[in-house]
C-alpha cells in the first residue's frame, strides 16, 4: 500500500489524527491524542497489518522546537512500510506509549525517554535505560549541557585532541 | 596380611631405645610416618593430573597446551612434555597468592571448609591399597570404610558454600549436596554386588577373588553394568563435566568456591584431583582386577594355559595398578573436554530414575547368576 | 480452639523465600557487562530483568558531531563481531541519502567481505554457546577456523577486528594480492568443518537435551519483540532481508533462507535458533563461492568516493541482515557536513528484551542457555 | 597405645560435645556436631564393632547430618544464623535438670557392678551381622524395611504436592 493510500485509510477511521505534512515529505505525521487507537488500526487493519515495529526513534528539532519521535513499522504479510513522526511540545510532552501493540516499543520508548525525556504515558515500566539511573537532563537534547560532575567524578571538558 | 601402619607399629615397639609405655609418642610418630606418604601421594597426584588434564584438553581441543615453563632448565620444547614445570609454577602462584576472606563470611567455617574436604580425601587413602600389602591400615571393612569417610567431603563443600556469604556459593552448595547424597546410592549399590559375590569388604578378597576366577568387568554381564554405574557416579561424585553442576562455571561463577583464592582454593582442587584417584582406583581394584597383571587376568579369565610370564609380583603390581587408574583418569578428562554439562533436575533424573532402579535391579539379577552359574 | 488465623499470627507463615540474584556485569555468560536482575524460587527463576548500559559509549551523541565518513569507525565499536556488515549497511544507508551508486566490484567485495563477516561472528556465537552449556571444546574449535577469517580481513585491511574497510561510496583499500585464492583456500576449508561442530555439539545427547524445547520462543512473540535474523527465523519466520528486501547485490546470488523446523522438540527453542546459525554458516559459503566466482577483476574501489558528503535535507531509514538481525540506521540530516541525528537499530537490543518472557519458569542454568542462543553482542545493545 | 588413642577420641567427644550446646549459631553447632558424631564412631571401634563405626559415619554424618545443615541453611536467613538464648529462668530450671541428671546418671555409673570379660580379638563382625540379619532377625530387619519403604513414599508424597 502506498502512503498516500494510507494516510486515506487512517483518515477514514480518526480524522482527527492525521496532521498535514510538507509537500514531498515520506511520512505521516500525527498528533499524539489519538495515536494510540491509530497504532492499534495499523496494527490490526486487515489491509494495513504493520505488524513489525522497525524501529522508533526520537528526535530533537533544536532549542526551543518541539521533541519527536519517528516510528518505522513494516508490515511481514503485506510487505509495505510507513514512516509515523508525532511531535510533542518540550516541556512535558507526552505520547500514548505502544508497548503493548508492538513489544518492541517497550524498550525504544524507555530509550527514547532516557535520551530525549519524552514521556509514554502507558508505558509499563517507565526508567531511564542506557543511563544511570540518577543521571540528570536528556543528553541527546540538542541544548543539554554535561554536567561538571558526576558523583564527584570531574568530567573532562578539554576536548583537545579528540576531534 | 600386614599393613603399613602395623608394620610401622611393631618397628617402633620392637626398638631399643624406645621407652616403655610410650604411647603416646608411638602415635604421634606413627601418625606423622602415615600422613607423610599419604600426604606426598596426593600432591603428585595433583601436580601430574594437573599436567596431564592440560595436555589432554590441548590435544582434544588442537592446541598445544603449557609448552613454556620448564624445570630445572628442562624444556621439553614443542614435545609432549614440554612446560613440564607448568605445575610447579602454578603451585608457587597459588601458595603466594593473597589468601582472602569476604567482610561478612563466618571466618571459621571458611577456613575449616575446605579442610573437611581435604581431610576425608586424605583419609580415604588411608584404607586404599596400591598393592599387595601396600596399603596404610587394612581395615576388614575396607570398602564401607572407604565410602563412609568419603560421604564427610559433602560436609566441608556445603560449609564452604554456605560460609562465604555468596549466594552463588549457596548454589553451588545446595547442588553438591543434592548431588553427593543421590550418587553415593548408586555407588554403594554398585559395590554392594561385588561383596556379595565374594562375601567380604576387604580390598585384598575381593582382588584375591578376581585373581582366582576372572576380573569382576568380565565376571558376567551384570558386574560389567555395575562397572559402568559406579564409574558413571563416581565421576558425579567428584564434580565432573558432565556432572559438574555445583561449580558450573557458566552458571555459578565457580560455584561454592567462588569467593575462595590462594592457598585455601588450592585445597580445594587438591582435593578434587584426589578424589579422582579415589575414584580411579576404587574402579581399578574392585571391578579391574586391582594389582594384577592384565595379561594374566585376560588369560585366566578365558581359562586359558598359564604359559607366560605375566609381569606379575608387588612392583609389578603397583605398576599395573597405576596403568589402570591412570587410564580411567583419562577417561574422566575425555569425557570432560567433549561433552557439555548437565542441568541439576535432569542430573537427579539420572540418579534416581536411571542408575538406582537398574544398580537394585543388578543385585537381584546377579544373586539369581551366583546361584544359576556361580 | 485455634484459628488459622491465630497460628499464622503466633508463628508467622511458613513461606519459601525468594531469592534475588544478580548475576553480571562481571559473570562468565553474560556475553560482556550485562546485568540480570533474576528472581528465583530455589533453582526456578521467577522473573528476569535485564540491565543494560554498562558499555554505553554515547555512539549517537558522537555521530552528531562527528562528519558522516567519521561515523564509520564508530559503526565498527557498536557490534564489534560483525564490523563489516555494520561498515556495510551504515555506509549504503548514506549512499543511499546522496544518490551514489557504486561499481560492481565494489559490490562484489562488500558482499564478500560481510558474508565472511557472518560466519566469523556465528562460529563465535556457536562456541561460546557450547560454553554456556558446559562444553568447552566446541568453543576452541569454532575459534580456531574463527581465526581463519579474521586473518583474512588482516590481509584485506591490516586490522582483525575493527577495520573502518567498507567507506561511504566505496572501499579503504582494493583487494590484496592472491586474495581470492585465499578466500577459496578457507571456503573449501571450512565447509566440512560444520559437520565437525555437529558431530561434537549439534547431535549431543546431553546438548539436545539441554537446549531441546527450553526457551521456546514462539512466531508471533518473536514478530511483537522485533526479534530479528537467526532467533526469529529459528521461530519458523522465513524472514531475511537478504532475500526479502534484497540490497547490494544479494538478489543475484543463490542461496537459502534457514529456519528453525523444531526438530529437536519445539519450534523455536534454543536448538532451533542454535542450529540456524551452524546452517547459515553452509548459506554464507554458498555466496561466497558465487560472488567470488563473480568477483570482478578489474575496478576503482575509490571512484565514486564523493569529496564532501552532505546529503540534502531529509531523512532515511536504512536496514539491512547484520549476522544478529535487522540493523537499521534512522539518519537525519540538515544540510550540513555533520549528521543531525544518527539512530542505529541494533538487533540484539531487541533480540534481548524477549529474555523475560521466554525465560521465566525455567531454571538458573537455562536462563545461561537461552541467553546464548540470543547470541547478543553488548557493544551494540548499549551502543 | 591404645589408652592414649582412646583418650584422644574421648576428649574430641566432649569437648565437640559441649561446642554443640554452647554454640550461638546453628550452623556452628551442626559442624561441632560431626566432630562428636566421629568421636562416638571411634568408640565404637574401641569396641571392635568397626562396622558399626562405619554405619555411624554413613548414616550420622554422612546422612543425616548433612540434612540438618541443609535445613538450618535453608531455613535461616544467611547472615543472621543466631540462637536467640532463652532467658534466665528457663536457663536456671535447665540448670536445675541437668544437675539431678548429673548426679543420678554419675551415681549409676559408680553403682553398677561392671562385668569385666575377657579381651577377646573379634576378627570383624561383619559376617556375623549378616547372618544374623538374615536369619534370626529376619523379621525385624523387613519390617524396618517396610517402615523406611513407607517413610520414604510420604516423603515423595508430600514434595510432590502443589503449592496450595
Amino acid at each position: 500500500m502506498e502512503l498516500a493510500a494510507i494516510q486515506t485509510r487512517v483518515g477514514a477511521v480518526h480524522p482527527d489524527a492525521l496532521v498535514p505534512t510538507d509537500e514531498g515529505a515520506a511520512y505521516l505525521s500525527m498528533t499524539p491524542e489519538h495515536w494510540a487507537d491509530v497504532a492499534q488500526l495499523l496494527r490490526s487493519d486487515e489491509e494495513l497489518r504493520f505488524n513489525v515495529l522497525m524501529c522508533l526513534t526520537g528526535y530533537d528539532r533544536g532549542p526551543g522546537e518541539p521533541l519527536g519521535v519517528a516510528y518505522n513499522l513494516h508490515s511481514m504479510d503485506k510487505l509495505h512500510k510507513l514512516e509515523v513522526r508525532i511531535e510533542v511540545p518540550r516541556d512535558g510532552g507526552k505520547i500514548p506509549s505502544v508497548a503493548q501493540i508492538w513489544r518492541t516499543a517497550e524498550w525504544h520508548e524507555r530509550e527514547a525517554y532516557d535520551l530525549f525525556g519524552i514521556t509514554f504515558v502507558g508505558h509499563p515500566d517507565l526508567r531511564r535505560i542506557l543511563l544511570p539511573e540518577d543521571w540528570e537532563g536528556y543528553p541527546l537534547r540538542k541544548d543539554y549541557k554535561e554536567p561538571d560532575y558526576y558523583r564527584g567524578i570531574p568530567v573532562p571538558k578539554d576536548k583537545r585532541g579528540w576531534e | 596380611m600386614t599393613s603399613f601402619t602395623d608394620s610401622l607399629i611393631e618397628l617402633l615397639g620392637g626398638l631399643a631405645w624406645v621407652p616403655e609405655n610410650a604411647a603416646g609418642i608411638i602415635f604421634v610418630t606413627v601418625s606423622v610416618l602415615v600422613a607423610l606418604p599419604v600426604f606426598l601421594f596426593m600432591t603428585l597426584n595433583a601436580m601430574v593430573a594437573v599436567y596431564m588434564e592440560r595436555k589432554v584438553s590441548a590435544f582434544m581441543q588442537d592446541r598445544l597446551g603449557p609448552m613454556e615453563v620448564g624445570i630445572f632448565g628442562f624444556k621439553g620444547g614443542k614435545r609432549f612434555w614440554g612446560g613440564i614445570g607448568q605445575t610447579v609454577a602454578d603451585a608457587v602462584k597459588l601458595l603466594g597468592k593473597e589468601d582472602t576472606i569476604p567482610g561478612e563470611a563466618d571466618r571459621a567455617l571458611f577456613i575449616i571448609g575446605p579442610f573437611i574436604l581435604f581431610g576425608a580425601a586424605f583419609a580415604t587413602f588411608i584404607g586404599i591399597p596400591i598393592g599387595y600389602g601396600l596399603v596404610i591400615s587394612d581395615f576388614n571393612i575396607g570398602i564401607f570404610f572407604v565410602i563412609a569417610i568419603s560421604s564427610i567431603g559433602v560436609i566441608g563443600v556445603i560449609l564452604a558454600g554456605w560460609a562465604s556469604n555468596n549466594k552463588w556459593s549457596l548454589y553451588g552448595a545446595m547442588r553438591s549436596a543434592a548431588q553427593m547424597i543421590s550418587y553415593e546410592l548408586p555407588v554403594g549399590m554398585s559395590l554392594l554386588l561385588v561383596v556379595m559375590v565374594v562375601g567380604s569388604l576387604q580390598f585384598h578378597d575381593i582382588v584375591m577373588w578376581q585373581e582366582q576366577h576372572r576380573w569382576f568387568l568380565f565376571h558376567s554381564p551384570f558386574t560389567a553394568l555395575a562397572f559402568l554405574i559406579f564409574f558413571a557416579s563416581g565421576v558425579a561424585e567428584v564434580n565432573r563435566t558432565p556432572f559438574d553442576i555445583p561449580e558450573a562455571e557458566s552458571e555459578l561463577v565457580a560455584g561454592y568456591m567462588t569467593e575462595y583464592s590462594g592457598f585455601r582454593w588450592s585445597i580445594f582442587f587438591l582435593s578434587e584431583y584426589a578424589n579422582m584417584a579415589i575414584i580411579a582406583l576404587m574402579s581399578a581394584i574392585i571391578f579391574l582386577g586391582g594389582w594384577l597383571s592384565p595379561l594374566g587376568g585376560l588369560f585366566r579369565t578365558f581359562n586359558l594355559e598359564q604359559s607366560w610370564y605375566f609381569l606379575e609380583g608387588p612392583w609389578w603390581g603397583v605398576f599395573w595398578i597405576s596403568i589402570k587408574a591412570i587410564a580411567l583418569i583419562f577417561v574422566m578428562m575425555w569425557v570432560r573436554w567433549t561433552w557439555p554439562r548437565l542441568r541439576p533436575d535432569q542430573l537427579m533424573y539420572v540418579a534416581w530414575k536411571v542408575f538406582i532402579p537398574f544398580a537394585l535391579a543388578n543385585i537381584f539379577f546377579v544373586g539369581i547368576w551366583e546361584l544359576l552359574l556361580g | 480452639m485455634t484459628t488459622k488465623a491465630e497460628v499464622v499470627k503466633n508463628f508467622g507463615v511458613v513461606q519459601t523465600e525468594e531469592m534475588v540474584l544478580n548475576m553480571g556485569p562481571q559473570h562468565p555468560s553474560t556475553h560482556g557487562v550485562l546485568r540480570l536482575k533474576i528472581r528465583t524460587d530455589g533453582e526456578i527463576v521467577s522473573s528476569i530483568e535485564p540491565h543494560i548500559g554498562y558499555l554505553h559509549r554515547c555512539f549517537e551523541k558522537h555521530c552528531e558531531n562527528l562528519s558522516y565518513e567519521q561515523v564509520i569507525p564508530f559503526t565498527d565499536r557498536c557490534d564489534y563481531l560483525a564490523s563489516m556488515a555494520n561498515n556495510h549497511i551504515y555506509s549504503m544507508a548514506v549512499e543511499k541519502m546522496l544518490g551514489i551508486e557504486v561499481s560492481e566490484k565494489v559490490e562484489y567485495i562488500r558482499v564478500i567481505m560481510t558474508e565472511l563477516q557472518r560466519i566469523a561472528s556465528h562460529l563465535l556465537a556457536v562456541g561460546t554457546f557450547g560454553l554456556d552449556v558446559g562444553g568447552i571444546t566446541p568453543f576452541t574449535y569454532c575459534f580456531r577456523d574463527r581465526e581463519r577469517v579474521l586473518d583474512l580481513f588482516e590481509y584485506t585491511c591490516g586490522a582483525r577486528l575493527l577495520y573502518n574497510y567498507i567507506w561511504v561510496g566505496g572501499l579503504s583499500h582494493d583487494l590484496p594480492l592472491n586474495f581470492r585464492q585465499y578466500a577459496q583456500e578457507f571456503i573449501d576449508y571450512f565447509e566440512p568443518k560444520i559437520n565437525e561442530y555437529n558431530r561434537i555439539l549439534t547431535y549431543n545427547k546431553i546438548f539436545i537435551e539441554r537446549t531441546g524445547d527450553v526457551g521456546v520462543l514462539p512466531a508471533e512473540v518473536a514478530i511483537s519483540y522485533g526479534c530479528s535474523g537467526p532467533v526469529l527465523r529459528g521461530s519458523g519466520v522465513k524472514w531475511d532481508l537478504r532475500r526479502d528486501e534484497p540490497y547490494s547485490i544479494y538478489d543475484r546470488f543463490d542461496f537459502e533462507v534457514i529456519t528453525g523446523d523444531g526438530q529437536m522438540g519445539s519450534l523455536g527453542d534454543c536448538w532451533d535458533r542454535y542450529f540456524v546459525r551452524v546452517r547459515e554458516m553452509g548459506e554464507s559459503v554458498k555466496i561466497l563461492r558465487q560472488a567470488l566466482a563473480g568477483l570482478p577483476e578489474k575496478g576503482d574501489v575509490q571512484e565514486n568516493i564523493p569529496k564532501k558528503i552532505r546529503p540534502p535535507k531529509g531523512e532515511i531509514y536504512f536496514r539491512g541482515e547484520s549476522p544478529r538481525g535487522d540493523l537499521g540506521f534512522y539518519i537525519i540530516s540538515d544540510g550540513k557536513a555533520k549528521p543531525y541525528r544518527v539512530k542505529m537499530r541494533s538487533p540484539a537490543f531487541s533480540n534481548l528484551s524477549v529474555i523475560n518472557e521466554i525465560g521465566a519458569g525455567w531454571m538458573i542454568s537455562d536462563i545461561v542457555t537461552i541467553l546464548g542462543s540470543l547470541d547478543i553482542v553488548l557493544g551494540e545493545i548499549d551502543r | 597405645m591404645g589408652a592414649f588413642a582412646f583418650n584422644l577420641v574421648a576428649i574430641l567427644v566432649v569437648v565437640t560435645a559441649f561446642w554443640v550446646v554452647t554454640a550461638k549459631n546453628l550452623v556452628h553447632s551442626a559442624v561441632a556436631l560431626m566432630g562428636t558424631l566421629f568421636g562416638v564412631a571411634g568408640l565404637y571401634v574401641f569396641l571392635y564393632a568397626d562396622f558399626l563405626a562405619a554405619v555411624q559415619v554413613v548414616i550420622y554424618v554422612g546422612g543425616i547430618l548433612v540434612l540438618i545443615i541443609f535445613g538450618v541453611m535453608l531455613t535461616q536467613k544467611i547472615a543472621t544464623a543466631v540462637v536467640v538464648q532463652s532467658s534466665m529462668p528457663n536457663r536456671f530450671l535447665a540448670g536445675v535438670v541437668v544437675f539431678f541428671l548429673f548426679i543420678g546418671l554419675s551415681s549409676l555409673m559408680f553403682r553398677t557392678p561392671w562385668h569385666r570379660g575377657e579381651l577377646v580379638e573379634t576378627t570383624g563382625t561383619v559376617a556375623t551381622i549378616g547372618t544374623s540379619l538374615l536369619t534370626r532377625y529376619l523379621l525385624h530387619f523387613e519390617v524396618a524395611s517396610i517402615l523406611l519403604l513407607v517413610a520414604l513414599l510420604g516423603a515423595a508424597y508430600l514434595s510432590r504436592r502443589e503449592h496450595g
